[in-house]
């Protein structure tokens, strides 16, 4: 398929931007901007009621991880988090039109 | 955890870039809304795809696809694990409420027989009603609290109904009033969109797969899916309305599902049901 | 005799087992009239039957013998259960005298799963539900004339269901 | 209360086929609930049917038997009209009894 390398160079790209972010030194303050931001996403989610189930149980396991004082664990669960329901709000975005194509006519 | 993450990830990133790329596919659609044709090429599109399941055979769901399964049900129907709910339906049905009425008051021919007209369109509310929010809100109006919409009495309730209305032909109006024709439109973009983690539509398993296994079971075709509701499942041990099924197919794809008979709910199951018209009611019903 | 498991009622079955076996020596065939009392004197609950992990120790817990592979036992059940919570199964045979008919899942954390006294008189032909924790062999057996005879297949589970 | 057993018995020719359905959960004990907890073992260890005074089929059941469970079985004789008995009980010591017409 002609897609992909494309589609497998995504997934490496995503895949870094994660790696990078969870080397960086945690602390309290970055996972706090961390998990505002995935929530913020989230709830745009919602208003285009298409929220994932997998965004809000890596806020959960963000907010344990933050409460058990493991920051560094907490902000890659919570940027995770954020780039799930970002992928949740891009999916309800394109379908909007994108259905259409799926439908028996 | 690690791996855990980098699988979502992964999938998360894989939609992205299938959404991405699909995206740019150019778009056949055309935006005159015809629910005539619409359950034409629906109806079509099943009897084409299984031209050796009788038309009337689709409301039996995965049991239609495979013969092995077909076998198991029948031996379940000597003696179908819905018995105690349906006669638990029977019996609250007529049974007066505080107020001294019955559900028998809030239905035409007494709740007999009608379960085929649901969900209709109520001009006056210019929304979708099903015979589950129905059936809440003849409690509500007779001053009892409403039950849950996902099991037990709902389950119970409108077992009843359907049992007295099996073998007639679904029967979903559209009038002419273009708030009906949005929320049916409504209720099919809903059908057909994707969601959830997984991406996707409730057309991904029942248009494109019935017959085919997902995980362990066997899914079912989407024309005639409503005529069977409520089921007894196995996999739930129990009874389930419509609605169980709406909630409990969202979050199987890993989406969160929205609350039972939110709009979409109801206008999913409309256009369901109108794209299944013809068909017999076969509930209540029992499904792996 | 043969090892026995816990409890009273298995060792007083087990006995009287062993006495019918001896009538059936001594007499050539139990007399008719005789086959409901015996089976009245068998209606204890076999709670140690019910306890045994293996099949090969809930047979042995139940009839104090092993049983025969045999065709006249004739299982019917389905290739792939479509939910292990409720497997249809049910078995027929064509062997005289049947006074009791057993139903077994190897892989269950019980083996036996359910076990029927059939009385002069009654057909030794049984249908039932049962629950498969997953892939397993499901065994029956047909105590018939004093003898064990067995039937076995394979049923692939795919949607586990032990107490689903 | 309705009874807990649901019986259909028809008589045809020399013989009558007995079917009967029982609302009980058939817990096994070997399951857990959604916390994580055992649910307790809870099934019916025997049924038994009557007719005419004799006892014509008893079931021993363990917690592998399907919840709401269900058998079927026949015996020579029984009559349009005649009754038939049917009691279970279960682990925990509870019972229930209904008498069922012949079809």
């Amino acid at each position: 398929m002609r897609n992909m390398m494309q589609k497998s160079a995504l997934v490496l790209a995503l895949l870094a931007v994660v790696a990078v972010s969870a080397l960086a030194a945690g602390s309290e303050d970055d996972f706090k901007a961390a998990y505002a931001a995935a929530e913020a996403a989230n709830k745009e989610a919602g208003k285009l009621r298409n929220q994932w189930t997998t965004t809000a149980a890596t806020l959960a396991a963000a907010k344990k991880s933050a409460d058990a004082g493991e920051f560094d664990k907490a902000t890659a669960a919570a940027k995770e988090a954020e780039a799930l329901a970002k992928a949740s709000i891009f999916q309800a975005t394109s379908e909007k039109t994108r259905w259409k194509d799926l439908e028996i006519r | 955890m690690k791996l855990r993450s980098a699988i979502y990830l992964a999938s998360a990133a894989l939609a992205f870039a299938a959404l991405t790329l699909a995206s740019t596919l150019p778009s056949g659609a055309s935006d005159k809304v015809d629910p005539v044709a619409d359950a034409k090429a629906f109806q079509k599109f099943f009897t084409d795809k299984f031209p050796k399941v009788k038309f009337e055979d689709f409301v039996n769901g995965p049991y239609s696809m495979n013969e092995d399964l077909y076998r198991q049900w029948q031996e379940k129907e000597q003696f179908p694990p819905y018995e105690f709910s349906l006669e638990m339906g029977k019996e609250m049905f007529s049974k007066p409420f505080k107020s001294g009425k019955s559900y028998e008051d809030c239905f035409p021919n007494k709740g007999i027989g009608i379960r085929q007209n649901y969900p209709y369109f109520d001009e006056k509310e210019g929304k979708v009603i099903t015979l589950e929010l129905a059936l809440n809100r003849c409690r509500e109006a007779n001053g009892e609290p409403p039950f849950s919409y996902v099991k037990d009495e709902m389950a119970a309730l409108t077992a009843y109904m359907a049992f007295t209305s099996r073998g007639k032909p679904m029967d979903i109006k559209i009038p002419n009033d273009p708030r009906a024709l949005a929320a049916y439109e409504n209720g099919k973009e809903y059908f057909y969109t994707r969601r959830g983690q997984f991406n996707f539509s409730c057309a991904t398993c029942h248009v494109q797969s019935p017959g085919e296994r997902i995980r362990a079971e066997i899914l079912a075709p989407a024309l005639g899916i409503v005529n069977a509701m409520p089921i007894y499942r196995s996999e739930w041990s129990g009874m389930g309305t419509t609605s169980r099924r709406f909630t409990t197919c969202n979050s199987q794809i890993r989406g969160v599902p929205m609350n039972p008979q939110d709009d979409e709910y109801r206008n999913v199951e409309y256009y369901l049901s109108y794209v299944s018209n013809g068909l017999p009611i076969s509930g209540p019903g029992a499904r792996p | 005799m043969t090892i026995i498991h816990d409890g009273f009622s298995a060792t007083r079955r087990v006995i009287l087992k062993g006495a019918g076996a001896v009538a059936l020596v001594g007499l050539g065939n139990i007399p008719f009239s005789l086959a409901p009392a015996f089976a009245a004197a068998n209606d204890k609950y076999p709670e140690a039957a019910f306890k045994a992990k293996s099949e090969a120790d809930a047979i042995k817990a139940l009839y104090g013998k092993t049983a025969e592979p045999s065709d006249k036992v004739k299982m019917d059940a389905p290739e792939i259960a479509e939910n292990g919570a409720v497997v249809p199964i049910s078995v027929t045979t064509t062997l005289a005298d049947v006074t009791s008919n057993s139903f077994l899942v190897s892989e269950n954390p019980v083996a036996l799963v359910a076990s029927y006294k059939i009385p002069a008189g009654t057909l030794p032909n049984v249908a039932n539900r049962i629950k498969m924790a997953r892939t397993s062999n499901v065994i029956v057996v047909v105590e018939a004339g004093g003898k064990l005879y067995s039937a076995n297949k394979e049923v692939k589970v795919t949607v586990g269901g032990c107490g689903g | 209360m309705a009874s807990s057993i649901r019986v259909r018995a028809t008589a045809s020719g020399e013989t009558t086929e007995v079917q009967a359905l029982i609302q009980h959960p058939m817990d096994s004990g070997f399951i857990k609930d959604a916390k994580g907890e055992i649910i307790p073992a809870h099934f019916i260890q025997q049924l038994t049917f009557e007719y005419d005074g004799k006892n014509v089929f008893t079931a021993d059941w363990g917690g592998g038997v399907s919840k709401d469970p269900y058998v079927k079985f026949a015996f020579k004789g029984g009559k349009k009209g005649d009754e038939l008995k049917v009691s279970w009980v279960d682990n925990k010591g509870a019972t229930d009894t209904t008498t069922a017409k012949i079809q």
